[in-house]
C-alpha cells in the first residue's frame, strides 16, 4: 500500500468551533506520523456569521501546498458547506449532521448536492454531545470522533490530543470534550461499520510518534525570535500577526525578556528602534495597515543606521481590506516605503521552516548592516500549520554581529565613519568616551546636521552601498529543475513558491522540461543569478498574490523579453492546477 | 401530472427500470432516486456466489454511477425517506430535508421477514438481503464452521448450497412457516426435504424454534421444539415482507405493501408504487398479491412509470414465474397467509 | 404568562407601526448573539428615531474592532475610517457641515489606545460631534487581547501571568480634558442610553457617552453580564451634573454609577 | 376572568407551603392556549394534569403523583393497565424528529405501585345535604359518578346487576391484563364514603326506575353496553358461534366454554384481543383476528398488538364475513375481500366488498365481537329507535325529570377513561340541577417560577419499554400472571426524565429584549423565531407567528410556545434576563371551602 495523500476539509460557521477541529485533526494525522500541511481561512466576523474553512493535506511524503480536491468534508453548518462542493472528488466522504434545528428545502441542503460518488455519513453530531456531555458546544469534537471511526484512526490519536489542547481548560472542560469525541466515535464505529475507508492507514514501516512537531508560520516566528535571543518585544493587536504577541508573551519572560503591548504600530516600531539603539534585540510583528503607520520610523532608522526587526504578516489590502484572507501585496512598501532614498533589507520566507529561518538572520543582519530588516510573510504563511522536526539554531547564527568601534578611538569617536564597506562602528550607550547622537537629520560622520550638498550624496551613497554589500550575506536564489534550456522558468516567492514547485514537479512528470526558482531576498537581489536564470528559459511566468505584480515589477527588467505574470487578487492561496494549467499553455505555445 | 418532478423511492431493479423508463420517453421530467443503501442498484440474487467467492464485488453492480450523470438522474445513495406528506407531496428524508415532488414512484422492494414470536432472537440471527448483509456472512463464515438455515425461502435454498460448496456444515429447519408465503401440502414438503437431504445439508425435523442464546460472538445455543444444537451463526430466511413501515399512517393503503390498482396506481393520483413493496389485487388468488423476483420487479418499475406519463398500461398478474426446487416446481407468484 | 397572547400582539403591531426600528438597516448585526453592542445599537437608533431629524442629516464615523462595524447596520450616512482616527475624521465632518448631526463610534481600544492622543483635542476645541465609546476591556475582533481599560492583573493569551499596566477611566479623562458633556451609561439598559444620548445630543459642543459593555466570547471573567448587573446603579439623585468637582468626586470614587456625570450649563 | 389568590400546595417534603400571587384564569384564551400547549392534557378525555403528575414521580413522591391522577380519574391503578393512551398519541416528545413518546401511562401505573402501603386518600369533602341520588351501574361511569356525588354531600345508592362491582373492568377485562386486586381496593376507595353498593340487582326486573324516581331526588343511568351487536349474516347461530362478550365474562368468572384447535375472530377492538389472547391460553392452536380494514384500523394500543403477535395471534386484513358456514356446528366462514375507499363520516376508513372475491376459510370456533350496544332499561323518557333512552350530551339529563344518563349508556362503545370522564361530568351537572350551586369550576392556574427542572440530556434518554413475561409461551401456563411486569421505581424514575413538562411556559419581555439572538443561538429546534406579526385566534390565543428573515422588519424576538420542548437554554443564557418561565396548570378549583 503505496502513497497516502489525502486532503480534509472542517467546514462551519464562525464559533461553531471549526478552527479547532482542525487545529485537532492536523495534530492527530502528525500524532499519526503523516507529513500535514493545515490552513484554516475564516471570516473577519468572530461568531454566528460568516464561513470558517479548516483544510489539511495529509500524507506519507513532504507536502509543499494544498490542491484544490477535497477528499473529506466535514460540515458543521451545512449552509456554508455549499460553497465547498464543487471541490469535492467524487468519491468524498461528506460527514453532516442528521438532525438541524430546522428541516431545511432541497435547494438548501448539503446531501442533495453532493455527487452520487461520494459516501454520507450523516449523525446526530448535536444530539450525541448533548446526551454525552450536556451541550451540544462539542458537537465538533463528536464530528470528528466519527471521522476517526470512518476512517479507523486510532482513538488514542485524538484523546491524546484532545488532552494535550484542553489540559489548562480544568478537568471539567477535557472531560466533557473527550465524552463528546467518544459519543461521535462509539456511534461511528456502530454505524459506519458497512462504508469503512481505508485511504488514511499508514503503510507499515512509516515513523509513527510525535518526533516531529507541528508549527505554524507565526510559531515558527515566536520560536525563532527567541532562540535568537530577543531581548524585547513591542507589538499591537492586528491579524494575522498578533498570535506572534501571544507566543512570546508566554515565554519571552523566562529568558529574561519582556513582552510589551504598546497602543499602537508608531509607539511599537519607535520602542523597537530605542531597544536596539540601547543594545537590545527588539522586534515587532504587523500587518499591512499597522506597516504604513511604522515607515516614517522605519526611514529613521535607515538614516540614523539603528537595527531594528519588522514583521509584516501580510493580508488582503489595501487599507483595513481583508483581514482574514492572503496576500502579497506590500512588497513595493516594504522595498520603497518612506520618504527619500531610503535602502533597507527585505527578506520573504516561503514556508514554515524559513520563518524560523529567515527570522534568526534578521536579527544578526540588523546589527551587522545597522539596518531595519522587514521579514514579509502573509496571512496563508502565518496560519499555515506544518508538522516537522524542532527547527534549532546554531551558536554563530544568533552571535552578537554588531561592529564595535575600536579602542583607538575611544574619546575620538565618530558614529558614522566614511568606510568601504559602508558600516561605521557603532558603540552602545552605556559605554564611556563613545558617546555620539544619532540623527534622522543628514548629518556628518560624527553625528553632527549637515545638509551641503557633497556631504549629502557621499552619506547617501555610504547608505546604499551598505546595504548593497548585504548581498553576500543574503540567502541566494534556489533553482528546482533538471538544469540547461527550458521551455517555462516559473519565479516565485513567498508563501506561493509552494504551489509552483508543486506545478513544476507534475510538469516534469508529464514530459514537459520546466523550472522553478525561488527568491526570498527581496532586497538587495540577487540580479546576476536571476539574470542567468532567466536567460535559459523561452519563457519566464511569475505567479504572485497581488494585482500589480509587484516582484515582476522588480526584476523583469532583468530578462531580455517581458515576464508573463500570472497575477491573482482573490484572497485565497494560488492552486498548484491554475499554475500547471498556464505553465503547460506556455510549454505549448513554446514549442 | 402538474409540475416536473419525478420522485423515485427506492434503488432497486423497479426503481431504475422506472427511471431509464421515464429518461427515454419523458426527458422534460427531472428524475430522482433516493437510495437509503450506499452504493448503487446491484443484483441481490448474485449474493450468494459474492458470498461463495465466485464473483467480487463489482460485478454485482448494474450500471456506473457515470451513467446516471450522462442520463440526466439524480442518484441520491445512503439516504432514507421516513415520511411522505400526501396534502402537500412533499417527501421528508432522515437528515431532515423536505424533498418536493410531482410524481412518486414507490419502489423500495422487501426486506427480511422476521415472524413477529421471533422478533426477539433478531439480534442473534443473521439475514441475507443486502450487499452489508452479503460482507457479514464472509465476515462470519470466516470464523465459523456450522450454520443453521431457519425457514426456508428463495434465497435460503442457493445460499444453503453455497455454504456446502464452501465446505460449511449446514443444517436446515424448515420452521413452521417454511417456504412462507407458500402454503406447502405435507408430500411437497417431504419432497423437497427429501432433495435438500441429498443436496448435503442435514435436514432438521423440528417445526418450532423456541430459544436462540449467544454463547460468544461465534457461538449460538439453538433450542426447537425437538431438541437443542450449539451452531457457529444462524441465518433466518422466512422470505420478504414488503419495505414500507415509513408509509404507515401517511394516509395510503397498506396491509402488507402498498395497495395499488391494477395500473400499479395507489389512491392519489401521480403516486404509483411497483416492485416486491407493492400489493395488487389477485382476481382468480380473491387476495392481494406481491410479486416477487428480479424480472417481475423490472417489468412493474417500468409500467409504473408509463402509466405516471399518461399510460394505461394493465400490470398483468398471470402467476407465471416458478420457484425450483431441485425439480420441484412450486408457483411463487402469489401470496397466500397461512 | 406575564404578557397575555393579547398584549403580545398588540405590542408587536405597536413596534411595527410606531416605526420603532426604522433607523435600523437591512444588514444583521454580525456581532455575536449575546453582545452587548446590541443593547447600545437599540438605544442609539431609538435615539436618532426621537431626534425626529431626516436620516440622510445623521452621520455615523467609526474606528476598527467590533465596535467599528456599526455605520453598516443604521441607516444613516457611515465612514468606517482606520484604526484609531473616529474623532479627529468626524471632526471633518462637522466642520464640512455643521447642520449634521455627527457621532463617532468606537470600542476602548480604537479610542484609548490608538485613539488616545485625539480625545484631549476634540474635548478641547468642544467640537459639537457625539463620541459613543462602546467600553468592553477586550480586544475582540483580534480575539481577547486586554485593552488599556483592561484591569491590572487580566489573564489573557497576551498575558498570561495578567496585565501589569493600570487601567485608564474614560470617563476620568474627558473630565479632566474639560469636556463639556460627560455620560456613563450600560449596554443592558437600553432606555437610559435612549434618553442620555438624546439629552447628549442636543447639547451643543462635545460629547462623550462612555458605556459599559460586555464581551461574551472572549471575556468570562470580568465585565461579564452578571458582574456588570451587579456592579452598576444608577447616579444617586442628588447628583448635580452641572458640578465638575462634585462630577470628580463622584467619578474617582465610585466607578460603576451611571447616568449624566457632567453637563456644563448652556446659555438656552 | 383572572383573580390572584394563595394556593396551599404540599412541597417536597410533604409541608403546607402557601405561595402567594398565583392566578386563577378563566381566560378562554388561557384554555385555548393549555389545548395547545400541554397536548397529552388536552387529549386525555378526563384532563388529566399528566406534567404534574410525572414530575411528582420524578421527585419520588409517588403518594402525590397518584392522588393528581385521583382528582379526575377515580381509578389511576387500574387506568395505568388498561388505558387507551389518547395522551401518548399527541406527546410532544413523540413528534417526528424528537424521537418516542413518554410512557405517561406506564408512570400512572408506578405511581399506583409505588405509593405507601396504607396511602390515605385525599377527599376535600363537602358538607352533607341530606339529599340522596341513585347511580345505576357500577362501571367506570358509575363509579366515578357516585365518588363525586357523595363528595359533594349526597347520600349515594349504587346498584349493579351482576355480583361484583367494576362492569367491563371486572367482568370484560381479563385477569392478565388487569389484577382484580388492584380493581377492588380502588373500587373499596369509593365505597369508603358511605357509598352504598348493592349488587345483584337488575333495574328494569328488581327494580323499576320509576320507584327509585321516588325514593332519589335523582337517578343516574351508567349502566355500559352489554348487549352484543350480531354480525347479521347467516349462520351465526351455529354452535361453535360464540359472542366475544360473553365468551370472555364466562372465563372471568371460571366458566370458560371447549374451544377447537383452529379459532377465527371477528372484531377490531379490545374486546376481539382479549378473546383472541384467551383463546391462544384456552389452548387454541391457530388464533387469527379478521378485520375488514388494515391493522391502521384496529382501535387498540400498539403495544396490545405487539404482544398478541408475540403470543402467535395472526391479523388477516381486508376482508368481511358474509356466511358461516358448517352442518351441525361452525365449519368455516365465507369472506368477501375488500378494498378500502375513503372515511367515513365517523372518520373510520371504507372497506367496501370486492364483488367475485368470495372465499372460504376453515375453522373450529368463531368468536364474534364487533361491538357491543346499551341495554334498553324500561324508563320514562324519550328513547331512541333502539329503544334506547336519549341523554342531552352536555346536561346528561333525559327528558324525564331528575332522571340522567352516563357513560356508554348514553353514547355507546367508547373507551374506560372516556367513561369515567363522562360520569364526573354527569355527577357535577346533577349536583348544579339539584342544589343550583357549582362545587367546582376547571380554571388556568398560572405561577411564575425561576426553576427550569430539565437537563437537556435528559431528552436522549431512549424509551423504557414495558417488561414483560418471556418467553411469551410462559403466559399460557396458569395460573395466567399480569403479562406487564410494571416498572421499577429506577425506570419510572427515569422515564419521567423524558417528561418536557409542558406546562412550563417560557416568554420574552419585549421592552427589555436587546434582539442580540443569543436565546436563537442555543435553541435546540426552530422555536425561538423573528416576528413581524402576531396573528390571534377567536378565543385571543396565538394562532400564528409571522416569521420574517429580513432584519429591518424583525419587530420582536418571540418564543413559539408549540415548538418549545422547555430545556430552559434560552433562559439560563438571556443576558437581559428578559426570559421568565411560569407553571400554567388546567386544575379543578374548589369554589367553597370543603372540609378536609
Amino acid at each position: 500500500m503505496g502513497r497516502v495523500d489525502v486532503t480534509m476539509e472542517v467546514c462551519g460557521m464562525a464559533g461553531d468551533g471549526t478552527i479547532a477541529a482542525g487545529g485537532l485533526l492536523n495534530e492527530a494525522m502528525s500524532a499519526g506520523g503523516f507529513s500535514v500541511l493545515g490552513f484554516d481561512s475564516y471570516p473577519a466576523e468572530i461568531r454566528g456569521f460568516g464561513r470558517c474553512v479548516t483544510r489539511s493535506r495529509v500524507g506519507t511524503e513532504r507536502i509543499l501546498a494544498l490542491v484544490d480536491k477535497t477528499n473529506v468534508l466535514i460540515s458543521l453548518d451545512d449552509v456554508q458547506s455549499h460553497s465547498r462542493v464543487p471541490y469535492l472528488a467524487w468519491d468524498a466522504a461528506v460527514f453532516f449532521d442528521s438532525n438541524p434545528p430546522v428541516y431545511v428545502e432541497e435547494e438548501m441542503s448539503l446531501a442533495a448536492r453532493v455527487e452520487p460518488g461520494a459516501t454520507l455519513f450523516a449523525f446526530p453530531m448535536a444530539d450525541l454531545a448533548a446526551a454525552a456531555a450536556g451541550t451540544m458546544r462539542g458537537r465538533n469534537l463528536t464530528a470528528l470522533g466519527g471521522f476517526a471511526a470512518a476512517f479507523s484512526v486510532p482513538r488514542d490519536l485524538f484523546i491524546e490530543v484532545i488532552a494535550k489542547k484542553f489540559k489548562a481548560k480544568g478537568s471539567r472542560v477535557l472531560d466533557a470534550n473527550i465524552k463528546s469525541f467518544d459519543a461521535g466515535y462509539a456511534y461511528g464505529l456502530e454505524h459506519f461499520s458497512d462504508r469503512l475507508r481505508d485511504t488514511l492507514k499508514p503503510p507499515p514501516g512509516i515513523k509513527t510518534g510525535p518526533e516531529k512537531v507541528m508549527l505554524s508560520g507565526n510559531l515558527a516566528i515566536g520560536r525563532g525570535a527567541l532562540d535568537a535571543g530577543l531581548k524585547l518585544y513591542f507589538g499591537y493587536p492586528i491579524t494575522p500577526a498578533t498570535p506572534i504577541m501571544e507566543y512570546l508573551a508566554a515565554r519571552l519572560p523566562e529568558k529574561g525578556g519582556r513582552v510589551v503591548q504598546m497602543e499602537d504600530e508608531i509607539s511599537s516600531v519607535g520602542a523597537v528602534l530605542g531597544g536596539f539603539y540601547a543594545g537590545a534585540r527588539s522586534m515587532t510583528a504587523t500587518s499591512g495597515p499597522g506597516f504604513a503607520l511604522m515607515t516614517e520610523l522605519i526611514t529613521h532608522g535607515v538614516m540614523a543606521e539603528i537595527p531594528a526587526v519588522i514583521l509584516n504578516a501580510q493580508r488582503g489590502g489595501p487599507s483595513t481590506g481583508l483581514p482574514t484572507k492572503t496576500e502579497q501585496s506590500d512588497l513595493h512598501a516594504a522595498v520603497f516605503g518612506g520618504p527619500g532614498d531610503s535602502p533597507r533589507i527585505v527578506i520573504a520566507p516561503t514556508d514554515v521552516e524559513e520563518c524560523y529561518r529567515h527570522t534568526v538572520m534578521s536579527f544578526q543582519l540588523a546589527e551587522k548592516y545597522q539596518t531595519p530588516v522587514i521579514v514579509l510573510t502573509d496571512f496563508y504563511l502565518d496560519n499555515r500549520v506544518e508538522n516537522l522536526p524542532m527547527p534549532q539554531a546554531t551558536e554563530s547564527e544568533i552571535a552578537d554581529a554588531n561592529e564595535y568601534p575600536d579602542e583607538s578611538v575611544r574619546g575620538a569617536y565618530k558614529r558614522y565613519l566614511m568606510t568601504d564597506s559602508g558600516i561605521s562602528p557603532r558603540s552602545i550607550p552605556g559605554t564611556e568616551g563613545f558617546t555620539f547622537s544619532a540623527t534622522g537629520l543628514e548629518h556628518v560622520e560624527k553625528g553632527t546636521p549637515n545638509y551641503t550638498e557633497d556631504n549629502h550624496m557621499s552619506m547617501t551613497e555610504k547608505r546604499h552601498r551598505k546595504i548593497a554589500g548585504a548581498l553576500e550575506d543574503l540567502p541566494a536564489p534556489v533553482e528546482y529543475s533538471r538544469g540547461g534550456p527550458l521551455d517555462v522558468g516559473v519565479i516565485g516567492w513567498g508563501s506561493t513558491f509552494g504551489a509552483i514547485l508543486e506545478a513544476v514537479n507534475i510538469a516534469n512528470e508529464r514530459g514537459l522540461n520546466v523550472g522553478a526558482l525561488k527568491i526570498t531576498s527581496i532586497f538587495p537581489f540577487h540580479g546576476g543569478v536571476i539574470r542567468a536564470f532567466m536567460n535559459r528559459c523561452s519563457e519566464v511566468l511569475i505567479p504572485e498574490l497581488n494585482y500589480e505584480g509587484q516582484l515582476a515589477n522588480l526584476i523583469d527588467h532583468l530578462h531580455h523579453k517581458d515576464v508573463v505574470r500570472l497575477s491573482r487578487a482573490t484572497g485565497v492561496p494560488i492552486s498548484p492546477s491554475l499554475i500547471l494549467k498556464e505553465i503547460e499553455t506556455l510549454a505549448l505555445a513554446g514549442a | 401530472m402538474a409540475g416536473d418532478h419525478v420522485v423515485i423511492i427506492g434503488n432497486g431493479p423497479a426503481a431504475n427500470e422506472a427511471a431509464m423508463t421515464l429518461r427515454e420517453r419523458a426527458p422534460e421530467f427531472r428524475v430522482t432516486i433516493v437510495g437509503r443503501e450506499h452504493v448503487r442498484q446491484y443484483k441481490p440474487h448474485l449474493l450468494p456466489a459474492l458470498v461463495a467467492g465466485k464473483i467480487t464485488e463489482e460485478d454485482l453492480f448494474v450500471r456506473s454511477i457515470a451513467f446516471y450523470q450522462h442520463a440526466g438522474i439524480k442518484l441520491r445513495l445512503g439516504q432514507e425517506v421516513v415520511d411522505v406528506d400526501f396534502d402537500t407531496r412533499r417527501i421528508i428524508l432522515a437528515h431532515k430535508e423536505v424533498l418536493r415532488f410531482d410524481g412518486l414512484i414507490i419502489a423500495t422492494g422487501g426486506k427480511p421477514r422476521i415472524p413477529e414470536p421471533l422478533l426477539v432472537f433478531q439480534d442473534v440471527m443473521m439475514t441475507l438481503k443486502t450487499l452489508t448483509d452479503a460482507r457479514s456472512w464472509i465476515d462470519k463464515l470466516a470464523r465459523v464452521d456450522c450454520v443453521l438455515i431457519v425457514g426456508g425461502d428463495l434465497t435460503s435454498v442457493a445460499f444453503a448450497k453455497t455454504l456446502v460448496s464452501l465446505g460449511k456444515t449446514v443444517k436446515f429447519m424448515v420452521d413452521e412457516h417454511g417456504f412462507w408465503p407458500l402454503h406447502l401440502g405435507d408430500e411437497t414438503r417431504q419432497e423437497v426435504a427429501r432433495r435438500l437431504a441429498s443436496g448435503g445439508m442435514e435436514l432438521v425435523p423440528c417445526r418450532k424454534l423456541r430459544g436462540l442464546a449467544r454463547l460468544s460472538a461465534d457461538e449460538i445455543r439453538v433450542e426447537t421444539d425437538c431438541g437443542r444444537y450449539t451452531v457457529g451463526a444462524v441465518g433466518a430466511f422466512f422470505g420478504l415482507v414488503p419495505d414500507v413501515r415509513f408509509l404507515v399512517r401517511s394516509g395510503l393503503y397498506i396491509e402488507k405493501g402498498v395497495i395499488v390498482d391494477e395500473n400499479l396506481m395507489t389512491r392519489y393520483d401521480g403516486v404509483y408504487a411497483a416492485g416486491d413493496c407493492a400489493q395488487v389485487y389477485h382476481p382468480t388468488l380473491r387476495d392481494y398479491w406481491v410479486s416477487i423476483g428480479y424480472r417481475n420487479a423490472e417489468n412493474l418499475g417500468r409500467i409504473a412509470a408509463l402509466n405516471l406519463i399518461g399510460g394505461k398500461v394493465r400490470a398483468e398478474t398471470a402467476p407465471e414465474s416458478i420457484f425450483h426446487v431441485d425439480g420441484v416446481d412450486i408457483p411463487t407468484s402469489w401470496w397466500a397467509e397461512i | 404568562m406575564k404578557t397575555s397572547a393579547r398584549d403580545l400582539a398588540r405590542k408587536v403591531q405597536g413596534i411595527g407601526e410606531a416605526k420603532t426600528f426604522e433607523v435600523r438597516s437591512s444588514e444583521l448585526p454580525t456581532w455575536c448573539p449575546g453582545c452587548g453592542y446590541f443593547g447600545i445599537h437599540h438605544g442609539m437608533n431609538d435615539c436618532i428615531r426621537k431626534l425626529g431629524i431626516p436620516l440622510h442629516k445623521v452621520v455615523t464615523v467609526s474606528g476598527i474592532g467590533c465596535a467599528g462595524r456599526y455605520p453598516f447596520f443604521t441607516k444613516t450616512y457611515g465612514l468606517h475610517t482606520v484604526h484609531g482616527r473616529a474623532v479627529p475624521v468626524a471632526t471633518g465632518v462637522k466642520l464640512a457641515n455643521p447642520e449634521l448631526t455627527v457621532y463617532a463610534v468606537g470600542g476602548d481600544g480604537d479610542g484609548l489606545a490608538i485613539g488616545g492622543g485625539h480625545l484631549p483635542h476634540v474635548c478641547r476645541r468642544d467640537v459639537d460631534i457625539n463620541y459613543v465609546l462602546f467600553d468592553n476591556s477586550i480586544y475582540g475582533l483580534t480575539k481577547g487581547q486586554p485593552s488599556p481599560s483592561s484591569p491590572q492583573g487580566m489573564k489573557s493569551k497576551a498575558s498570561p501571568m495578567g496585565t501589569t499596566d493600570k487601567p485608564l477611566n474614560p470617563t476620568l479623562l474627558a473630565l479632566s480634558y474639560g469636556a463639556s458633556f460627560v455620560a456613563r451609561l450600560f449596554a443592558g439598559d437600553k432606555k437610559m442610553i435612549s434618553d442620555v444620548l438624546l439629552e447628549g445630543t442636543k447639547h451643543r459642543g462635545f460629547a462623550l457617552f462612555h458605556i459599559y459593555s460586555t464581551c461574551v466570547t472572549f471575556d468570562k471573567s470580568y465585565k461579564t453580564w452578571e458582574n456588570l448587573k451587579k456592579w452598576i446603579h444608577p447616579l444617586p439623585e442628588t447628583h448635580d451634573p452641572t458640578d465638575l468637582r462634585q462630577a470628580f468626586d463622584r467619578v474617582l470614587e465610585d466607578d460603576w454609577s451611571v447616568g449624566v456625570i457632567f453637563k456644563r450649563e448652556q446659555p438656552e | 376572568m383572572r383573580e390572584t389568590s394563595t394556593y396551599l400546595y404540599q412541597n417536597m417534603n410533604n409541608e403546607r407551603e402557601a405561595i402567594r400571587d398565583v392566578v386563577y384564569s378563566t381566560d378562554p384564551a388561557d384554555f385555548s392556549y393549555m389545548a395547545v400547549n400541554v397536548p397529552c392534557q388536552a387529549a386525555c378525555p378526563a384532563w388529566t394534569n399528566v406534567p404534574a403528575y410525572i414530575r411528582c414521580l420524578y421527585e419520588s413522591r409517588f403518594d402525590r403523583s397518584y392522588e393528581i391522577n385521583r382528582i379526575v380519574n377515580v381509578l389511576p391503578g387500574v387506568l395505568g393497565r388498561i388505558c387507551s393512551r389518547p395522551c401518548e398519541d399527541k406527546c410532544r416528545h413523540g413528534e417526528r424528529e424528537l424521537g418516542q413518546p413518554v410512557n405517561i401511562c406506564h408512570i400512572k401505573r408506578a405511581a399506583s405501585d409505588f405509593k405507601e402501603r396504607g396511602h390515605v386518600y385525599l377527599e376535600q369533602l363537602f358538607a352533607p345535604l341530606g339529599k340522596s341520588v341513585c347511580v345505576v351501574g357500577a362501571g367506570p361511569a358509575g363509579l366515578a359518578a357516585a365518588h363525586d356525588l357523595a363528595v359533594v354531600g349526597f347520600e349515594v345508592e349504587l346498584i349493579e346487576a351482576l355480583d361484583t362491582p367494576g362492569g367491563m373492568l371486572s367482568s370484560g377485562i381479563p385477569e392478565f391484563r388487569l389484577p382484580r386486586d388492584v380493581l377492588k381496593a380502588e373500587i373499596d376507595g369509593i365505597l369508603r364514603l358511605g357509598v352504598t353498593l348493592r349488587t345483584g340487582v337488575s333495574v328494569g326486573t328488581d327494580v323499576s326506575v320509576d320507584e327509585l324516581l321516588t325514593s332519589h331526588k335523582a337517578v343516574l343511568l351508567a349502566a355500559g353496553c352489554y348487549t352484543a351487536r350480531q354480525l347479521e349474516v347467516p349462520g351465526e347461530d351455529l354452535p361453535g358461534v360464540l359472542s366475544g362478550l360473553r365468551f370472555v365474562m364466562d372465563v372471568n368468572s371460571g366458566r370458560a366454554p371447549m374451544l377447537g384447535k383452529r379459532v377465527l375472530v371477528l372484531g377490531a377492538g379490545f374486546t376481539a384481543f382479549d378473546c383472541a389472547r384467551l383463546a391462544l391460553r384456552l389452548g387454541a392452536d391457530d388464533v387469527a383476528i379478521c378485520i375488514r380494514g388494515t391493522e391502521e384500523d384496529l382501535r387498540v394500543t400498539q403495544d396490545e398488538i405487539h404482544e398478541a403477535k408475540r403470543e402467535g395471534v395472526h391479523i388477516r386484513a381486508l376482508m368481511v364475513s358474509t356466511r358461516i358456514v358448517g352442518q351441525n356446528r361452525v365449519e368455516g366462514i365465507e369472506f368477501l375481500r375488500t378494498r378500502l375507499e375513503g372515511t367515513r363520516s365517523d372518520g373510520r376508513r371504507k372497506a367496501v366488498p370486492v364483488e367475485g372475491s368470495d372465499f372460504c376459510v376453515p375453522t373450529d370456533t368463531v368468536i364474534v365481537a364487533v361491538g357491543q350496544g346499551p341495554e334498553p332499561i324500561p324508563a320514562p323518557g324519550e328513547k331512541d329507535r333502539r329503544n334506547v333512552l336519549k341523554g342531552d350530551p352536555v346536561t346528561f339529563r333525559t327528558s324525564a325529570p331528575n332522571l340522567y344518563v352516563a357513560g356508554d349508556f348514553m353514547t355507546g362503545p367508547t373507551t374506560v377513561i372516556e367513561s369515567i370522564a363522562s360520569g364526573r361530568r354527569a355527577a357535577e351537572r346533577i349536583a348544579e340541577d339539584l342544589t343550583g350551586r357549582k362545587f367546582r369550576e376547571w380554571a388556568v392556574r398560572v405561577q411564575d417560577t425561576s426553576v427550569t427542572d430539565r437537563e437537556r440530556e435528559w431528552d436522549f434518554i431512549p424509551r423504557h419499554e414495558m417488561p414483560t413475561v418471556l418467553p411469551a409461551i410462559e403466559r399460557f401456563q396458569p395460573p395466567q400472571p399480569e403479562v406487564e411486569g410494571g416498572y421499577t421505581p429506577e425506570m419510572a424514575h427515569e422515564e419521567a426524565k423524558r417528561c418536557y413538562l409542558c406546562y412550563l411556559h417560557y416568554e420574552i419581555d419585549i421592552e427589555a429584549c436587546i434582539y442580540c439572538r443569543y436565546c436563537i443561538d442555543v435553541a435546540p429546534r426552530d422555536c425561538i423565531k423573528l416576528v413581524k406579526e402576531v396573528v390571534l385566534d377567536e378565543s385571543g390565543g396565538v394562532k400564528r407567528l409571522v416569521e420574517t428573515t429580513a432584519w429591518e422588519e424583525v419587530n420582536a424576538v418571540v418564543i413559539d410556545n408549540e415548538r418549545c420542548i422547555r430545556c430552559g437554554a434560552c433562559l439560563r443564557v438571556c443576558p437581559v434576563d428578559c426570559i421568565s418561565v411560569s407553571k400554567m396548570e388546567l386544575v379543578q378549583r374548589t369554589l367553597e371551602a370543603g372540609r378536609d
